[in-house]
């Protein structure tokens, strides 16, 4: 038998004067069951009130209460404290709403009485089905995160810190401050932002209980109140905070120059800078967006957009010495590499790419011209001795990097000259002799002993360098010179040459004569193009090219086939050698056949031919340059190094270490026919894994991948992009260069190559040139720092993450990036900032001149449902006046007009100081939404409807500021989804409960401070950073935290493991036990919403003081 | 005055006699107490629901409604499925009859009563306890082979739409087999039983042969044809008709006495009971399946029928004596198939299923069950769900027949002068084919 | 020890209940070793006279729905006979597959057109709705299921009639007695009034099909679907009762890929299956937006005759009358039986 | 008291509905007096058994509210109360709930308005429907 004691509030004559609170009361006593007493009283929650309940309590050993009076969210604590002070447990309370739900909105006291009734006797019946709830209680973690470091985060952090807590404050720019740091004044009291704002920034910035995370963002959390696990990404600095001086010297030698975000586009920046002096952290640092596509494309990894950038800068010496971090061979690659960074360059996408390759070629022969290439001291010598067996691409760069270590490299090649494919394979006119001799003397001015005529094989085995002749390691960087020979019927006949050979024999001399014969050269890449114009240079009566591909699928560069063609070489396509004819011995011709496809479905090389299409083709010489292979014989048993089945030397991708210790292989060995450029990386990378293996025995390569910028072209870029079109190469015309093998291109002038480097789009922002590195004293800037991740544990979170204004494109006919001087009012700070661009004089973006008449356009984007945003941002009308009375302090003579829909100064000191400036400034309010803003004369004129007098009306002005509305940042739905915060319609964070609740979230333990909960200005910001503050204080004094039992538990008996509920928890609290085949609640993750109780088919869910019963109970009790 | 005889035993539908008595003439009513409420339990419900549904009225209406699903999606099972689903027919069969063979055997030694068991029946059995213990016994292995097939056996659940919705597991074809073997020989050693025992003369063979017997008309199936044939009183084979036509051939007669309809040939009309000629009437079931006079595949059945035959003479068999007979024939062939079919070959394959791709509007079916044959016609809607069914079940079917052998029992008491009740043992006797 | 008096009797429904009744004497011959079957029709045609004269009866089974005027006197004639009455099978326990006319007005429910000609004795009177034994007596036992798998018939026999030696050959393996049934039927005695013979969970506890995180796509109907053999119908698309139907069947339908119907009714704690079956279903719709909501809905048709298949007439909030309250001498009966309608 | 007088059970989400009849109360909203409200902490927490208990035991109307989409204080309790009512409402309307007595609502806290005229809408309708009579089993 329950002993229920039911109390019905009058509430003076709010319920009283409607209900009939006496006949009910009465009524209910009347009752047999398990009421005890049923008494009324004026008002409930007063202290008579709760005394008489308190005492019943006692008295009448009352087990459970019943309330009738005001709405819950009103009074439900009041009396819950009350029924527990008498001992009574606060979970056997209830509350009916019979004043809101009921008094206040019944006509009828009849009815309205007969309402009340039933829901006290809900409530009573409920109420006997409540149990007893203990509260639980989990320690907390004493430190608070802040998100967002503007003026609200900030002051939630000091207050925070000041009281003892560690602090961490993540901060998704480079420094703290946010908006209010770009501000100039405040109203309405006009002092200055920066100065009110500093002291506090730089309190942050030493306070040894804050930790500045900066260029960081939330990426996880995970816990819930009390003990919260958070993973932060933060971006590199680049600048060591420790080591920075603040002293600026990079910002001389910075050849980067982006537009200013801080600046709000009104400057420019360098990559690396402050945005202001009293910044805080008051370190430089550097923006860089990612690798740019370039570096990306280059199998090198050549930093093209660094080089590219120092060119542009006339910084020719630093510019080569940057490419030869990573390729030894400017003037060679910049002669035939096959350009995958210009097929990439962004700025092909605008009109064409940058001549990246070619600025590369001018600076390795500009180095030589101005005879200053010299190579640089070798830092410091190493014992250990090294053999390359190769003197081609790779294995010279091998040797070079190697050299650069310290290392004592020998090279042996087997030709009589080095260089391998460059020297042999490669025509002259394409890399004459000498430029390429340099760049190999180069290597041997470093010291390394390069021995040519030096074959690897029987007496000088792999095996025999390191196990006899002491090199601690090898690498092998031989090259494919051999030619493919395919068996094609007559192949044997006199007159048939092959590919590389030929090319090899004409360098080396002691190639069979063409001179004035015909020749037919088969094949279709690169190689084919250099025979036949190498044969033509030769002195062949005609040569003609065969291939298998159509124009547009032949493998050769494009601009080697115009070359080609320009030579009067014709090409035909779309035939392969049937056989080739021969009348005894001598070749006379060919047989060819049409080819039906060359590429399968898949693009992989496999070409049909139609056998009954056949012609003839008549020629003295047939030269195949139909591809070339790789030749290892020279490795012997005892080498003990592994071959893939496609007869190249097995390698560790990542190391390129072979199977034989020590040894590593790379370019051409490996890769079988590969371009100069992969040749070359490869070397390098052996070159770092050689030395890991010699200096630390492991050989993994740690190079932290860095991650690529967007390849689209952004808006940003295009604003960047200079208006200098793509500089041609200047050429020796056909006629004079086939005859000789003179060199074609003629090479780039320093103006060429430096306007080359003017028109890059700096993709990647900071193009890590080095020049800040060379000429930073205290050496602060580490180039090499990589993005990482951080993990925090705190107790609570304050979420301040601001705003950002809106973007007025939205509203094209207010000319906004149409006019220079149409201006947002967050730019307008900038302009008459002392820190700002024009170091605080108020002067038009477009002359410089301090405008005479200004106009202020209000709502812009806010109000507008249609096209902006609902709301009223509120701070607008404010920011309009106290800008409208700085104009009038730097032009008192000039005009200002505000264009106005309502004035709304509500604020302490806000409506004086906007009569103040109405008054005294005699600004012209115009109440009236602006229709169009148009230049005319040179001037702005405005053109709006005027609501107040009516009528048209237009104003010219020399300066129209926009009063921009408050948007959330752009990520907000990033911090909402790892937070799990709720956000209304405009991407604000919603509160708890917008009287009660306003920094509160629906998630304990994490808070809104500042305008990301809504538009506000800096005191309502700083006002809610301290209330924010306050509520983690509180849960911090509390020590633990009280976890509400109101939550949802599964009955393990009744649970049939169907996993319904699984998938329906948003606090994904919800997890399936595989060992008992049950689902289990993390009580503490669980906010007690029901959805998985409404949901669970064999109501093995309950939520505490939401059961079944207890809502059939209320359903049966009023009803009756 | 009015005698009521009730409980009958042996019934599935809730039934009782009354016996109307004046002036020297008898009236006897055979009363179906429930109604059928087919398809008001039907209509409404998804359309591939009505083989679990209609399942209560037996467990070869589960069968007959997944041939009308397949119908209606326009395909026909794959071979696996037809086996499977036919083994399950002739494993309702074999439990069917034999379950009326021991209510027969049952009747002349109480199963269950040590003696003195209830109503004081002396058990001066000529039927052994033993013979009815293996009867059970076997009734209990049939019953397994049937869930095996059906998952369940007396509401069977595994006919779907185009094929059966689950594969036979490993080990189920030996205990098919087992079973299969164990039936057909028990079915022989019921049959001697039966020859020694009973159609041998003697007290229970002279009470079969002396149950009164009707002449009727007789409506079987031949799913080879797939027709519907009629055969005369006299043994005459008349039209035959397919199940389209059915509903054209067929027709419903109620009557204010009982719940149960009365079916009837429409050409023929109905004539009301106490006319002398029931020309429109007819009955389904075992005898019916008799006097169709069809070869039997299977060779001990065969072998059996031409027993009969030669015992009873020529169809047209009418009594109780030949319907006994026949489920005797009945069981055997089911063993006979059964030990056929339950191989692994037979019962395994690549496909248990062919999906429909569509429904159609409306589709029927015939299928001769054990107690006889059965009808089913739905028309669905666009969502599939049932808008009308007709059902031929072997009750309505029966009707008639049922009615006309209460009354010429009832008859008979009355010219013998003896109570209606002392009757009611040799009615239920007849009625137990039926 | 006096052999138990038995009585069997079977209302409105197929005779699938006594079968399975008959099937334990298939199985061995005992039943009568532990019971005096004092009254059983369909085996014995025991006459209500019979019943009448002689002494009371420990045990009464009453199978089927009750339909008409008829079955309601015969169930109420049990309750008075017998100590112990027993609701045996779907159609007893809740009404069963009878019930389901509840839901056409008795004006739209004859077969045939034609109008009878008035001669003859009377029909005996049917009632309006089909009813479920314990909406007309208070009832001792329930034995769900359509029709009762025979371990818990063995449980109930073993139970009521008080012979351990019963169970003797009969192995519970196939789906476990649930503990309190365990023990009362190992020890002969009977279980606490108002005990369900079938398990405590949901048939999802001992259905053998792989449940993952439920996402319902698109109702899906079972001829069009290509079944996965081992995946949970529900997940395939298919409406499966499984999940808020009381298990004991050991996941029989759904094992050979027949969606669950419910014949065991409601699971222990909720008081409507329909309700609990929608909301279960429902909340997995994998469906943001109403019209993609109202499409799954859309393809679902006849939910009433699919959530409440043997249920409708007792466990259908909206359709179905509430179980008497027994004598309060056995006060364990009404809450059982009410499965938390009347708590 | 002459005319029918209905009584329809509401269920409000504790964070929207429940606060809009808050505000709808301090703003003396009238409002027809035939409702008694539940308060639930969320739509999503209304269990179908609640509504058709309450027709069951009597109620001839029922209304759930709750937040908007999107303004869930549970993130998306609501979504899976609004996946919920058609199946729900499909059901009830085959066992004979008429259309109109029973209802899914999105009251906003910043709504009274929206909640006394929905309040006073129903309770129209509703009285036209009559009282609702569950079939009666017996």
């Amino acid at each position: 038998m329950k002993k229920i004691g039911v109390y019905i509030c009058q509430c003076g004559t709010n319920i009283a004067g409607k209900v009939d609170v006496a006949k009910i009361a009465e009524e209910i006593g009347a009752e047999q069951g398990d009421v005890a007493v049923c008494r009324y009283y004026k008002y409930m929650c007063s202290e008579p009130g709760q005394k008489m309940i308190r005492d019943d309590i006692e008295a009448l050993k009352l087990d459970h209460v019943v309330e009738a009076s005001c709405s819950p969210k009103m009074h439900e604590p009041t009396f819950r404290n009350c029924v527990a002070m008498a001992g009574m447990n606060p979970y056997q309370f209830e509350m009916v709403n019979i004043r809101e739900h009921c008094s206040w909105v019944s006509e009828d006291s009849e009815l309205a009485t007969q309402k009340a009734k039933d829901l006290v006797k809900a409530g009573i019946s409920r109420v006997s089905h409540h149990r007893p709830l203990q509260i639980e209680t989990k320690p907390v973690t004493k430190s608070v995160l802040v998100v967002g470091g503007g003026i609200a985060g900030i002051t939630a952090a000091l207050k925070v810190a000041n009281a003892g807590y560690p602090v961490y404050l993540v901060e998704k720019e480079e420094i703290i401050g946010g908006r209010m740091a770009q501000f100039d004044k405040t109203f309405p009291t006009m002092d200055c932002a920066g100065c009110t704002l500093t002291p506090k920034t730089s309190e942050v910035g030493r306070h040894p209980n804050i930790e500045i995370l900066t260029k960081s963002e939330i990426q996880e959390v995970e816990g819930f109140v009390g003990n919260f696990k958070v993973r932060v990404r933060q971006q590199p600095r680049y600048v060591s905070t420790e080591k920075c001086t603040g002293c600026g010297d990079c910002l001389q030698v910075c050849p980067v120059n982006l537009k200013s975000s801080f600046e709000v586009g009104l400057a420019t920046r360098h990559p690396i800078s402050r945005p202001f002096p009293q910044a805080i952290p008051n370190t430089f640092s550097i923006i860089r967006a990612g690798m740019p596509p370039c570096q990306a494309a280059c199998p090198a990894g050549v930093n093209a957009q660094g080089y590219m950038t120092l060119a542009g800068a006339g910084k020719f010496a630093e510019a080569l010495a940057l490419v030869r971090q990573r390729m030894p061979f400017a003037s060679a690659c910049g002669r035939i590499c096959v350009r995958p960074c210009e097929t990439a360059c962004k700025r092909g996408q605008i009109d064409a790419p940058l001549a990246i390759c070619q600025t590369k070629r001018f600076l390795g022969d500009y180095a030589v011209e101005q005879a200053m290439d010299t190579p640089p001291p070798i830092p410091e010598e190493r014992p250990e001795r090294i053999a390359i067996v190769g003197a081609g691409p790779s294995g010279m760069t091998a040797a070079y990097y190697l050299r650069q270590q310290g290392y004592q490299v020998t090279v042996f090649e087997k030709l009589p000259v080095a260089g391998g494919m460059l020297a042999v394979g490669i025509p002259e006119y394409r890399l004459p002799k000498d430029v390429l001799g340099r760049e190999v003397d180069y290597v041997r001015q470093m010291g390394v002993d390069i021995r040519l005529n030096s074959p690897i094989g029987p007496g000088m085995t792999i095996n025999d360098l390191l196990t006899r002749d002491g090199y601690k390691a090898v690498f092998v960087g031989i090259g494919a010179t051999q030619a493919v020979r395919l068996p094609v019927p007559g192949a044997e006949a006199q007159g048939v040459l092959w590919g590389v050979d030929y090319l090899k024999d004409v360098r080396l001399g002691g190639a069979p004569s063409v001179a004035g014969k015909r020749v037919a050269v088969i094949g279709g890449g690169n190689v084919a193009m250099d025979v036949a114009r190498t044969a033509l240079r030769e002195g062949a009566a005609a040569v003609t090219t065969i291939c298998l591909e159509a124009a547009d699928e032949m493998p050769a560069n494009a601009w080697e086939v115009q070359e080609a063609e320009e030579e009067s070489i014709p090409i035909v396509h779309r035939r392969g050698v049937k056989q080739v004819l021969a009348a005894d011995g001598q070749v006379t011709g060919l047989e060819l056949k049409a080819v039906s496809r060359v590429f399968d479905a898949e693009g992989r090389f496999a070409p049909e031919y139609l056998e009954d299409q056949v012609e003839t083709h008549d020629t003295d010489v047939v030269i195949f340059a139909i591809g070339q292979k790789t030749e290892v014989s020279f490795l012997s048993e005892a080498d003990g190094v592994q071959l893939t089945e496609r007869g190249l030397i097995q390698v560790d991708p990542e190391t390129l270490a072979t199977s034989r210790p020590g040894v590593f292989a790379g370019g051409d060995a490996v890769l079988g026919p590969a371009t100069f450029v992969q040749a070359v990386a490869q070397g390098r990378k052996a070159a770092v894994a050689i030395h890991n293996f010699l200096q630390y025995g492991h050989l993994r390569i740690v190079e932290p991948q860095e991650r690529a910028v967007d390849p689209a072209v952004t808006e940003e870029e295009r604003l960047r992009a200079k208006p200098i079109p793509r500089h041609p190469m200047p050429v020796l015309d056909p006629a004079t260069r086939k005859t000789s093998y003179a060199e074609i291109e003629l090479g780039f002038s320093p103006e060429a190559a430096t306007e080359e480097g003017l028109r890059c789009l700096e993709c990647g922002l900071c193009c890590q040139c080095g020049e800040c590195v060379r000429k930073c004293g205290p050496g602060a800037v580490e180039l090499n720092q990589t993005e990482c991740l951080r993990e925090l544990e705190v107790g609570a979170i304050i979420v301040a993450t601001g705003i950002k204004t809106f973007d007025p494109k939205a509203y094209p006919e207010y000319g906004f990036g149409k006019y220079p001087d149409v201006i947002t009012n967050l730019q307008f700070e900038r302009l008459c900032n002392a820190s700002g661009p024009t170091g605080g004089k108020l002067l038009k973006p477009s002359d410089g001149t301090v405008p005479k008449s200004i106009a202020f356009i209000q709502c812009v984007g806010s109000r507008d449902p249609a096209r902006g945003l609902s709301q009223c941002s509120k701070v607008c009308c404010m920011i309009s006046a106290k800008q409208l009375s700085i104009f009038k302090h730097f032009n008192p003579e000039g005009q200002a007009y505000v264009f106005y829909i309502d004035n709304r100064a509500g604020g302490k000191g806000y409506e004086e100081f906007l009569r103040r400036v109405i008054e005294e400034d005699q600004a012209h309010y115009i109440r009236g939404r602006v229709a169009k803003v148009f230049q005319e004369g040179g001037r702005l004129v405005l053109r709006a409807e005027d609501s107040l007098a009516g009528g048209i009306v237009e104003v010219e002005a020399d300066m129209v500021v926009l009063a921009t509305g408050l948007v959330p940042q752009d990520d907000y739905l990033n911090v909402a989804r790892a937070l799990n915060l709720a956000a209304d319609k405009n991407g604000f964070f919603l509160e708890l409960h917008p009287k009660l609740g306003p920094v509160e979230t629906s998630l304990s333990g994490i808070y809104l401070a500042g305008a990301a909960q809504g538009p506000k200005d800096i005191p309502e910001s700083v006002a809610q950073g301290g209330a924010a503050a306050a509520e983690v204080l509180t849960l911090f004094a509390r020590g633990q935290v009280q976890v509400e039992p109101t939550i949802a538990l599964v009955d393990a008996s009744a649970c049939t493991g169907c996993k319904t509920c699984v998938g329906l928890c948003a606090y994904r609290a919800i997890s399936f036990s595989e060992e008992q085949k049950v689902a289990v609640i993390n009580e503490a993750l669980c906010q007690g919403c029901g959805t998985c109780a409404a949901a669970c088919p064999t109501a093995a869910i309950e939520v505490q003081q939401f059961t079944p019963e207890q809502i059939f109970a209320q359903i049966e009790g009023m009803l009756g | 005055m009015t005698t009521t005889l009730e409980p009958l035993r042996w019934l599935e539908e809730p039934a009782k006699v009354l016996v109307e008595k004046n002036n020297g003439a008898v009236r006897a009513y055979f009363q179906v107490t429930v109604p059928r409420d087919l398809t008001a339990m039907c209509r409404g419900r998804a359309v591939e629901e009505l083989p679990r549904i209609l399942s209560i009225l037996s467990p070869s209406h589960h069968l007959l409604a997944a041939l009308v699903l397949d119908h209606l999606g326009g395909v026909t099972p794959p071979d696996l499925a037809r086996n499977l689903r036919e083994a399950l027919l002739h494993c309702q069969v074999f439990r069917h009859h034999l379950r009326k063979l021991y209510f027969l055997l049952s009747a002349y030694g109480n199963p269950l009563a040590e003696p003195p068991g209830p109503r004081g029946r002396q058990d001066l059995s000529p039927v052994p306890r033993p013979v009815l213990d293996e009867a059970m016994e076997h009734l209990g292995l049939i019953q397994e082979a049937a869930t095996i097939l059906g998952g369940r056996s007396d509401h069977p659940l595994t006919s779907v739409a185009g094929g059966v919705s689950r594969f036979l597991k490993e080990g189920h074809y030996a205990r098919l087999a087992e079973i299969a073997s164990a039936s057909l020989a028990y079915a022989r050693r019921l049959g001697e039983f039966f020859h020694n025992r009973v159609l041998a003369g003697g007290r229970i063979f002279s009470e079969l042969s002396a149950v009164p017997s009707v002449q009727l008309a007789s409506l079987t199936y031949d799913p080879a044809a797939d027709l519907i044939g009629v055969v005369d009183a006299s043994g005459q084979a008349q039209e035959t008709f397919s199940p389209e036509e059915a509903v054209e051939k067929l027709a419903w007669h109620q009557e204010t006495w009982t719940y149960q309809p009365f079916l009837y040939l429409k050409a023929r009309g109905w004539q009301d009971l106490s006319a002398s000629d029931h020309a429109g009437c007819f009955f389904v079931g075992p005898l019916a399946r008799l006097n169709r006079n069809r070869e039997i595949a299977t060779e001990q059945a065969e072998a059996e029928r031409q027993r009969l035959i030669e015992a009873l003479g020529q169809p047209p068999h009418y009594g109780l004596a030949a319907a006994v007979w026949m489920m005797l024939v009945e069981l055997l062939e089911a063993g006979e198939s059964l030990v056929a079919l339950c191989t692994e070959e037979n019962l395994s394959g690549p496909e248990i299923r062919h999906v429909p791709q569509a429904m159609g509007e409306v589709a029927q079916a015939a299928l001769e069950a054990p107690e006889g044959l059965i009808f089913h016609r739905v028309q669905v809607d666009g969502q599939a769900r049932v808008l009308n069914l007709t059902v031929f079940e072997a009750a309505s079917a029966n009707n008639a027949l049922r009615c006309l052998l209460t009354q010429a029992v009832m008859a008979e008491a009355l010219t013998q002068s003896r109570p209606f009740n002392s009757a009611q043992r040799s009615l239920e006797l007849g009625l137990l084919p039926t | 020890m006096k052999k138990k008096r038995l009585a069997i009797y079977t209302g409105t429904g197929c005779k699938a209940c006594e079968h399975a009744i008959l099937d334990l004497h298939y199985q061995v011959n005992p039943l009568t070793r532990g019971a005096d079957l004092c009254f059983w029709p369909y085996l014995l045609g025991s006459t209500w006279n019979e019943l009448e004269k002689a002494e009371r009866c420990d045990v009464a089974i009453y199978a089927g729905a009750i339909r008409t005027a008829a079955d309601a006197e015969a169930a109420a004639r049990l309750r008075d006979k017998a100590d112990l009455l027993v609701a045996l099978g779907a159609c007893a326990a809740f009404g069963g597959l009878p019930g389901l006319i509840n839901l056409v007005p008795p004006a739209d429910r004859s077969e045939s057109d034609q109008t009878p000609d008035a001669e003859g004795p009377a029909l005996p009177e049917a009632r309006e709705k089909v009813a479920a034994v314990p909406s007309l007596v208070p009832v001792d036992y329930i034995v769900p299921g359509c029709p009762p798998p025979q371990n818990f018939l063995w449980a109930l026999l073993q139970c009521l009639l008080g012979r351990p030696g019963l169970l003797s050959r009969i192995s519970f393996a196939a789906h476990r007695l649930p503990e309190a049934l365990a023990q009362a039927a190992t020890a002969g005695i009977p279980p606490r009034r108002g005990a369900v013979f079938a398990g405590e969970r949901a048939v999802c506890a001992s259905c053998s099909r792989i449940k993952q995180e439920k996402r319902f796509t698109t109702a899906k109907r079972p001829q069009f679907l290509e079944l996965d053999e081992g995946l949970c119908l529900l997940e395939q698309g298919l409406v499966c009762a499984g999940v808020a139907t009381r298990e004991g069947c050991g996941g029989l339908c759904t094992g050979v890929g027949a969606p669950c119907r419910g014949c065991y009714g409601k699971a222990e704690n909720i008081i409507d299956p329909g309700a609990k079956l929608v909301s279960a279903i429902s909340s997995t719709f994998d469906a943001e937006k109403p019209d993609e909501v109202a499409k799954i809905v859309g393809d679902m048709v006849d939910l009433s005759g699919t959530f409440y298949r043997y249920t409708l007439a007792s466990q259908c909030l909206l359709a179905a009358a509430p179980p008497v309250a027994a004598e309060s001498d056995s006060p364990a009966a009404p809450e059982a039986l009410a499965a938390g309608e009347e708590a | 008291m002459s005319q029918f007088e209905p009584r329809i059970i509401a269920f409000l989400c504790n964070w929207c509905s429940y606060v809009a009849a808050d505000a709808a109360g301090v703003s003396r909203l009238t409002q027809k007096t035939n409702t008694r409200t539940i308060r639930v902490a969320c739509s999503g927490m209304v269990d179908p058994s609640y509504v058709l208990k309450a027709f069951a035991k009597g109620a001839d109307g029922v209304i759930v509210a709750g937040c908007h989409p999107g303004d869930c204080h549970y993130i998306s309790g609501n979504i899976k109360a609004m996946r919920r009512y058609p199946l729900l409402k499909k059901l009830v309307t085959e066992l004979g709930v008429e259309d109109g007595r029973f209802r899914l609502e999105w009251i906003a806290a910043s709504e009274p308005s929206k909640y006394a005229r929905v309040i006073n809408e129903m309770t129209e309708d509703v009285r036209r429907l009559g009282p609702y009579r569950r079939p009666e089993g017996t």
